[in-house]
C-alpha cells in the first residue's frame, strides 16, 4: 500500500470503523473496534518508514493543491502524535472494551464515539488546513465530552456541561481567528499562510494588516490554550478529567488535551515561524511554569486519587509550553524540540497508564480517597507498581522517557543560561516525585484493623480483584513511558524529519544520553 | 415605466396598506384574540397583493406558480397557527375573554 | 449580482457582525440559565459566521468558499447544541440544576464514602 | 421600479421593527408567538420582493421554506407550558400533556433569573 | 435606498439579538432567537449567499428554534424556585461584550482598508489569490454551476465528511448523554387536533417535495443536501410533535443504516477513487455526486430528527 493512503487511511479507517460499529448487530460490535486497534498500528507502520526515509509526505486530497483543497501532511511531529494514539489510545481501548462490553446496550454509543474521536485525534493531527482541523476539533470535543457524561452520575454530567460550554466558546474564537486569517490572506493552509503572516506581521509598527493578523493569531492561541486546559485556563480539566470513566480519562490527559497543544506548535513555530515571537514565547513559556508550579501543588493536596491525576496533567502540559521561550535561542533550539517531541510522547503514555492504574485502584479498593488506598500494596500490587512506574516518568528520573524530555530540556535552557526555566523545570520534578509519592505512601499504610470511629468498610471492599483487562494495559504503558528513555534512537530519528523552520536541521544523531 | 410597472406599483400599495392595518392592530387592539384576528386576515391579503405583484413583475409563469404556492400554503398555515395559538390563549391567558364553553373543551 | 460593495452595505453587515459578537459574549456571562447560555453560545456563532463571509467578500464578488464554510459552520452548530440541549436535559433530569458556574474552580471535594468510580 | 421596490421593503422592514415592539412586550407569550406570526408573513413578502429586486430566484426558495417553518414552529409552540415569566397564568388547569402526570408538578414558577425576577404582570 | 435597507436589517438584527439576551423572560429570549434567524436569512440573501439563506432559514431559525423550544417545554415544567448565586462573570459581561465588539469592528474596518495584502507584496508571496477566487475559476471545467456545491463536495469534500460525522457523534453523544432514559415526548397534546391533521396532510408531502428540489437545485443554483435534509427532517419534526412518529429507545437495523448511509457512501466514493487510480476523493461524475447528496440527505435528515425527538430511533404510531 502507497504510503499516501496509509495516511489518509489513518483517518478513514475508523470512521469506517465507526459507522459499522453503528450498523452492526450488538454481538458483532467488537470487531470493528478490534478491526481499529490493529489497523492504526499497521498502517503507521507503512507509513512511519516513508516519512522517516523521504522526509515530510504531503498529500492534495481530491488532487487539489493547496488554497483550492485540503492537504494532508506528515512529518515527525504528526508521526510522533499519530502513534501516541495507536498506542495509548490503543491501550486504553483494552481496559474500556472491559469496563463498556460493546455488546451492552450503551456499548452501541460508546463505542462508534470513541472510533469517532479516535478518527478526529487523527484527523487533527495530520490536517494541514485551519478550517479542516476546526471540524476535526469539533468532532475531538464532541465525542469526548459525550464519553465524560457516559457514566451518568451528577458530578460528571456537571463537568462534561462546564467543558462542552468552554469547548464551544473556544471554538467560536478559534473560528473567528480563522476567519481573519482568511480574509487577509486567502489561504486556510497552515503553511502556505506562514508568508503571508510574515509579510503583514512583520510590517510597520501599526499598519491594520499587522493588527488584524496579531489579533487573529492572539483569538486562536487563548482558543488553544483553553482547549489545552493551559493555566490559567485550565478550570474545566480537573474535574472533567476525575469523573470521566477511568479508560475515557486516559484518552483524555493523554491524547485530547495535546491537541491543543500541538496546535500552538503548529501555529507558533510554522506558521507564525516568520514573526519576531520573543514576547510571545516569554508570555507562554510563563503560563507555562506557573502551569508547573500551581498543578503540582494542587495535586499535592488532593484527597482523589483521580484529582491527583487530573493535576498532576495540569502541571505537566505546563512543560510542554515551557518550549517556546527555548527554542528561541538556535544552538538550544534542537534540544528543546526533541524534549518537547519526548515530553508529549512520554507524558502521553505515561499519564495513560496512570489514569488507567488509578481506574484499577479505585475499582479494588471500592473508592477514590487516598486515606481508603491503605493495604493497596497487598491486594492491587499491579495496579500500584503500574502507577509508581508512570510516576517514574512523571518525575524525571532516569532512564524513563520522562527523565530524557526534562534533561533536553534542561539542557536547552543550561546552554541559553535560562536560569528561570532551569528552576522550574527542576521544581516540577520534586513536587511530581512529592505528589506520586504521597499517593504511593497512602497505600502502603497498613489498613487500621477497625478503626473505631470510621465507618470503615472492613472487607467488604478492601481488595476487591482486579481483572487483568484493567491493570495489564496500564502497566503495558507505564513499562513503555520507562523503556523509551533506553530505546529512544527511532523517536529522535522521526522529530528530526520536518523541524519547525526555526529549529532548523537537527544535528547528526549520537552522543544523547 | 410600463404598464406592467404601474400596475404592480398599484398592488404593492395595496398591499402596503393592508400590511399597515395588520400591524396597527398587533400594535393597538388590546387583546390577544384581536390582535390575531387583525394580524391573520390583514396580513394574508397583503402577502396575496405582494404575491400577484411579483407575478406581474417576473412576467414568468414558473413564478407565477411558485408564488400561488407559497401563498396558499401561508393561507393554510396561518389559518391553522391562528387557531393554535388563539386556543392556546383561551387556556392560559386569563385577561382574556374565557367563554364557558371553550373553557370546558377537553384538551383532545 | 452582488450588490454588497456598490454601497456602504458592507460596511453595515460588519458592523452587524461586530456588534452580535458584542451581545453573544455579554449574554454567555451575563446569563444565567444554561439554555440562555446556549442560545447567547448561537447568536455569537451567528455573528461569527456573519463576519467571515462579510470579510470573504470585500472584493465585491461572493466567496463560495467562505459560503461552503459557513454552512459547514452551521450544521456542526446546530450538532453541538443538539448534544448540549440533551446533556442539559440529562443533567437536570439528576440534578434538578438549570445552571452551572463555568467559570469557577472546580467544586470542593464531596465526602461521600461511596463514590467509586471504576 | 427598483425605488418602489426598495421602498417596499423599508416598509416591510419598518413592519418587522413594529412587530418586534409586540414581541417584546408581550405581555403573554401568545402575543409573542402571534408577533412571530406577522415576521413570519412579512418576511415572506421580503423575500419574494428581494428575489425580483436583486434578481435572486433562490430568495423564493427561502420564502417557501419559510411558510413550511411558520407551521412547524406553531405546533411546537403551542405545546409551550404557559409558565415564561411574563405569563401570570399559573393558577389555570393544567390541560397539556395528555395523560401525562405533569398536572400537579407544571406551572411552577419560572425559572429564577437574577436581575430580572417576575415581571409584575398587567 | 439599498443602504437604508441594509441599515434597517442590520438594525433589526441588533436590536433582536439584544432582546433574545436581555431580560427576564427565557421563553422571550427563545422567540426573539428565532425571529433573529429569520432576519439573518434576509441578510444572508443581501450578501450574495442564498445558499446560507436557505440553510439559517432551515437550520438556524427552524431546527434550532424548534430544539429550543421543545428543551425550554422539558426544562420549565417543573423547575423548581431555586436562590441565584452572585456570580462574579456576570459583572464583567457588559464591558467584555463592549470590548470584543469594539475590537472586531476596529479590526473588519482596518481590514476594508487594505484591499490585497496578497498582492501588494507581488513575487514573494506564495498565494497568488484567495481560495474563492480560485474555485471560481475553476468552475468553468466542472460539470456543476453551484460553486458553494462544488466546495463542500469536489474541493474540500473532506471537510464535508468530517462534518457528517460530528453531526453523527452528535447523536450518538446525545444518546450515550441521555443514558438510555426512556425518550422524553417531544409531542404536544393539542397538536392532535384534527386542525393539525390537515395541515400536517398538506406540509408534509410538499416538504418531501421542497426538498427534493433543493436537492436536485444543489447543483447549478442554491442549496442542496443540507439544506434539503433539513427542510426535510422539519417535515419529520412536525411528526414527532403531532404524534405521528414517536421516539423509542433504539433504532432498528434499517434506520441504523440510513443513519450512516451518507457518510458511508461518501467514504466509498472517494476510497474507490484509488481503484481507479485516481486521488482519493476524487469523484467519477455527476451521478456520483447525485448519488452521495441523495444519501447525505436521507442521513442528515433521519439524524437531525433523531437529535430533536430525542430517542435512539422512531416508530410510527402514537405513544
Amino acid at each position: 500500500m502507497p504510503s499516501h493512503d496509509a495516511l489518509a487511511l489513518l483517518v478513514l479507517a475508523p470512521l469506517l470503523a465507526a459507522c459499522l460499529t453503528v450498523l452492526a448487530p450488538a454481538a458483532w460490535r467488537w470487531l470493528p473496534v478490534v478491526g481499529t486497534l490493529v489497523a492504526l498500528p499497521v498502517l503507521l507502520a507503512i507509513l512511519t518508514p516513508a516519512v522517516v526515509g523521504g522526509g515530510t509526505l504531503v498529500l492534495a486530497l481530491a488532487g487539489h493543491a493547496a488554497p483550492l483543497g485540503i492537504h494532508l501532511r506528515a512529518d515527525g511531529l504528526a508521526l510522533l502524535m499519530l502513534w501516541l494514539v495507536a498506542l495509548s489510545g490503543g491501550a486504553a481501548a483494552v481496559a474500556a472494551l472491559r469496563s463498556h462490553p460493546p455488546a451492552s446496550p450503551g456499548g452501541g454509543y460508546f463505542w462508534p464515539l470513541w472510533l469517532l474521536l479516535l478518527a478526529g485525534l487523527n484527523a487533527l493531527f495530520v490536517s494541514a488546513d485551519l478550517f479542516n482541523v476546526y471540524v476535526a476539533i469539533e468532532l475531538v470535543s464532541l465525542s469526548a465530552i459525550a464519553l465524560i457524561a457516559a457514566g451518568g452520575q451528577a458530578d460528571a454530567l456537571r463537568a462534561a456541561m462546564r467543558y462542552l460550554l468552554l469547548a464551544m466558546l473556544a471554538s467560536l474564537a478559534y473560528l473567528l481567528g480563522v476567519a481573519l486569517l482568511y480574509a487577509q490572506h486567502g489561504s486556510l493552509d497552515l503553511y502556505q499562510l506562514a508568508a503571508g503572516v510574515a509579510q503583514a506581521g512583520g510590517g510597520p509598527a501599526a499598519t491594520p494588516a499587522r493588527a488584524a493578523t496579531l489579533t487573529a493569531l492572539s483569538l486562536i492561541t487563548v482558543a488553544l490554550l483553553l482547549k489545552a486546559a493551559v493555566f490559567p485556563l485550565h478550570m474545566w480539566l480537573p474535574q472533567a478529567h476525575a469523573q470521566a470513566p477511568g479508560p475515557v480519562s486516559a484518552v483524555l490527559s493523554a491524547l485530547v488535551v495535546k491537541t491543543g497543544v500541538y496546535l500552538l506548535y503548529r501555529l507558533w513555530l510554522w506558521t507564525a515561524a516568520g514573526l519576531d515571537t520573543a514576547a510571545v514565547a516569554t508570555l507562554l513559556g510563563g503560563l507555562g511554569a506557573a502551569a508547573v508550579v500551581y498543578g503540582s501543588l494542587a495535586a499535592l493536596v488532593q484527597v482523589q486519587i483521580k484529582r491527583v491525576v487530573a493535576y498532576s496533567t495540569v502541571a505537566q502540559l505546563g512543560y510542554l509550553m515551557l518550549v517556546f521561550p527555548l527554542v528561541g535561542d538556535p544552538r538550544a533550539a534542537p534540544g528543546a524540540w526533541m524534549g518537547a517531541g519526548c515530553q508529549l510522547f512520554a507524558h502521553g503514555l505515561a499519564k495513560a497508564g496512570m489514569f488507567l492504574a488509578a481506574a484499577a485502584l479505585v475499582h479494588g479498593m471500592g473508592s477514590g480517597r487516598l486515606d481508603r488506598l491503605a493495604g493497596a500494596d497487598k491486594s492491587q500490587p499491579i495496579s500500584l507498581f503500574a502507577f509508581g512506574l508512570a510516576g517514574v516518568s512523571l518525575m524525571g528520573l532516569p532512564p524513563s522517557g520522562g527523565f530524557l524530555a526534562k534533561w533536553l530540556l534542561l539542557e536547552a535552557a543550561w546552554m541559553q543560561r535560562a536560569w528561570f526555566w532551569m528552576a522550574v523545570l527542576l521544581l516540577g520534578s520534586l513536587l511530581a516525585a512529592a505528589y506520586v509519592y504521597r499517593v504511593l505512601a497512602a497505600a502502603f499504610v497498613t489498613p487500621p484493623a477497625a478503626a473505631p470511629g470510621a465507618a470503615a468498610p472492613a472487607q467488604s471492599s478492601r481488595g476487591r480483584p482486579v481483572p487483568l483487562s484493567m491493570s495489564l494495559p496500564a502497566l503495558l504503558l507505564a513499562m513503555a513511558s520507562v523503556a523509551m528513555g533506553l530505546w529512544v534512537e527511532p523517536l529522535l530519528e522521526m522529530l528530526a524529519i520536518g523541524p519547525p523552520p526555526s529549529v532548523g536541521p537537527m544535528p547528526a544523531l549520537g552522543g544523547r544520553p | 415605466m410600463g404598464l406592467n410597472d404601474i400596475a404592480s406599483t398599484l398592488l404593492l400599495a395595496v398591499a402596503a396598506f393592508f400590511y399597515l392595518a395588520g400591524t396597527v392592530g398587533l400594535l393597538r387592539f388590546p387583546d390577544v384574540h384581536s390582535r390575531l384576528h387583525a394580524l391573520t386576515k390583514a396580513d394574508n391579503l397583503g402577502l396575496l397583493f405582494v404575491c400577484l405583484a411579483m407575478a406581474l413583475l417576473s412576467g414568468s409563469a414558473r413564478v407565477a406558480a411558485l408564488l400561488a404556492v407559497v401563498w396558499l400554503l401561508a393561507l393554510v398555515a396561518s389559518a391553522v397557527s391562528a387557531h393554535l395559538v388563539a386556543r392556546r390563549a383561551l387556556q392560559f391567558d386569563p385577561q382574556a375573554p374565557a367563554p364557558a364553553e371553550h373553557r370546558a373543551e377537553p384538551p383532545a | 449580482m452582488s450588490l454588497l460593495m456598490m454601497s456602504g452595505s458592507g460596511a453595515v453587515y460588519l458592523l452587524a457582525a461586530a456588534g452580535i459578537i458584542g451581545i453573544g459574549v455579554y449574554g454567555l456571562l451575563s446569563a444565567d440559565h444554561l439554555l440562555r447560555k446556549l442560545l447567547a453560545m448561537n447568536l455569537l456563532g451567528s455573528g461569527v459566521l456573519l463576519l467571515l463571509v462579510t470579510l470573504a467578500s470585500r472584493g465585491g464578488t461572493p466567496d463560495p468558499v467562505s459560503h461552503a464554510l459557513v454552512l459547514t459552520g452551521l450544521v456542526v452548530t446546530v450538532s453541538v447544541t443538539a448534544f448540549a440541549l440533551a446533556l442539559l436535559d440529562r443533567l437536570y433530569r439528576e440534578t434538578g440544576e438549570i445552571r452551572i458556574d463555568a467559570a469557577s474552580d472546580d467544586p470542593p471535594d464531596p465526602a461521600d464514602p461511596a463514590d467509586a468510580k471504576p | 421600479m427598483n425605488t418602489v421596490l426598495s421602498g417596499f421593503a423599508i416598509f416591510l422592514l419598518l413592519n418587522l421593527a413594529a412587530g418586534m415592539v409586540r414581541a417584546f412586550r408581550g405581555p403573554t407569550s401568545s402575543d409573542r408567538m402571534s408577533a412571530a406570526l406577522l415576521f413570519g408573513s412579512t418576511v415572506v413578502a421580503l423575500l419574494l420582493i428581494l428575489a425580483e429586486r436583486d434578481a435572486m430566484p433562490a430568495l423564493r426558495d427561502v420564502a417557501l421554506l419559510f411558510v413550511l417553518l411558520a407551521a412547524i414552529l406553531t405546533v411546537a409552540f403551542v405545546g409551550m407550558p404557559a409558565v415564561d415569566a411574563a405569563d401570570q397564568d399559573a393558577e389555570s388547569p393544567g390541560e397539556e400533556g395528555g395523560a401525562a402526570p405533569s398536572n400537579d408538578a407544571r406551572p411552577g414558577p419560572a425559572p429564577k433569573i437574577p436581575g430580572g425576577g417576575r415581571r409584575a404582570g398587567p | 435606498m439599498t443602504l437604508a435597507l441594509d441599515a434597517l436589517l442590520a438594525l433589526a438584527l441588533l436590536a433582536l439579538a439584544l432582546g433574545a439576551v436581555a431580560g427576564a423572560a427565557l421563553f422571550r429570549s427563545i422567540v426573539m432567537f428565532i425571529v433573529f434567524g429569520v432576519v439573518l436569512a434576509l441578510a444572508w440573501g443581501r450578501i450574495g449567499a442564498p445558499d446560507l439563506a436557505l440553510a439559517e432559514a432551515a437550520i438556524g431559525a427552524g431546527l434550532t428554534g424548534a430544539l429550543l423550544l421543545v428543551s425550554y417545554r422539558r426544562l420549565v415544567r417543573t423547575t423548581p424556585r431555586r436562590t441565584p448565586r452572585s456570580r462574579p462573570a456576570a459583572r464583567l459581561a457588559l464591558p467584555l461584550g463592549l470590548l470584543s465588539a469594539a475590537l472586531v469592528l476596529g479590526l473588519g474596518a482596518s481590514g476594508f482598508g487594505l484591499e490585497d495584502t496578497t498582492t501588494a507584496g507581488a513575487g514573494t508571496v506564495a498565494v497568488p489569490s484567495t481560495a474563492g477566487q480560485a474555485v471560481l475559476a475553476e468552475m468553468a471545467s466542472l460539470p456543476l454551476d453551484n460553486p458553494v456545491t462544488a466546495v463542500l463536495l469536489i474541493f474540500r469534500g473532506y471537510d464535508t465528511l468530517l462534518e457528517l460525522t460530528v453531526l453523527l457523534a452528535a447523536y450518538l453523544g446525545a444518546r450515550l448523554a441521555l443514558g438510555g432514559s426512556p425518550p422524553l415526548s417531544a409531542r404536544s397534546a393539542p397538536a392532535a387536533l384534527p386542525m393539525v391533521g390537515a395541515l400536517l396532510a398538506i406540509v408534509v408531502p410538499l416538504s418531501a417535495l421542497v426538498s427534493l428540489h433543493l436537492l436536485h437545485a444543489g447543483s447549478d443554483a442554491p442549496g442542496g443536501a443540507f439544506q434539503g435534509g433539513a427542510v426535510l427532517a422539519a417535515a419529520g419534526v412536525l411528526l414527532v410533535l403531532s404524534g405521528r412518529l414517536r421516539a423509542i429507545g433504539s433504532a432498528p437495523t434499517s434506520q441504523r443504516l440510513l443513519l450512516v448511509l451518507g457518510t458511508l457512501t461518501f467514504l466509498g466514493f472517494a476510497l474507490a477513487a484509488r481503484l481507479v487510480g485516481a486521488a482519493l476523493f476524487t469523484l467519477p461524475g455527476m451521478w456520483a455526486i447525485y448519488l452521495i447528496e441523495s444519501a447525505l440527505l436521507l442521513s442528515i435528515a433521519l439524524t437531525l430528527v433523531l437529535l430533536f425527538a430525542a430517542g435512539g430511533g422512531l416508530a410510527w404510531g402514537r405513544e
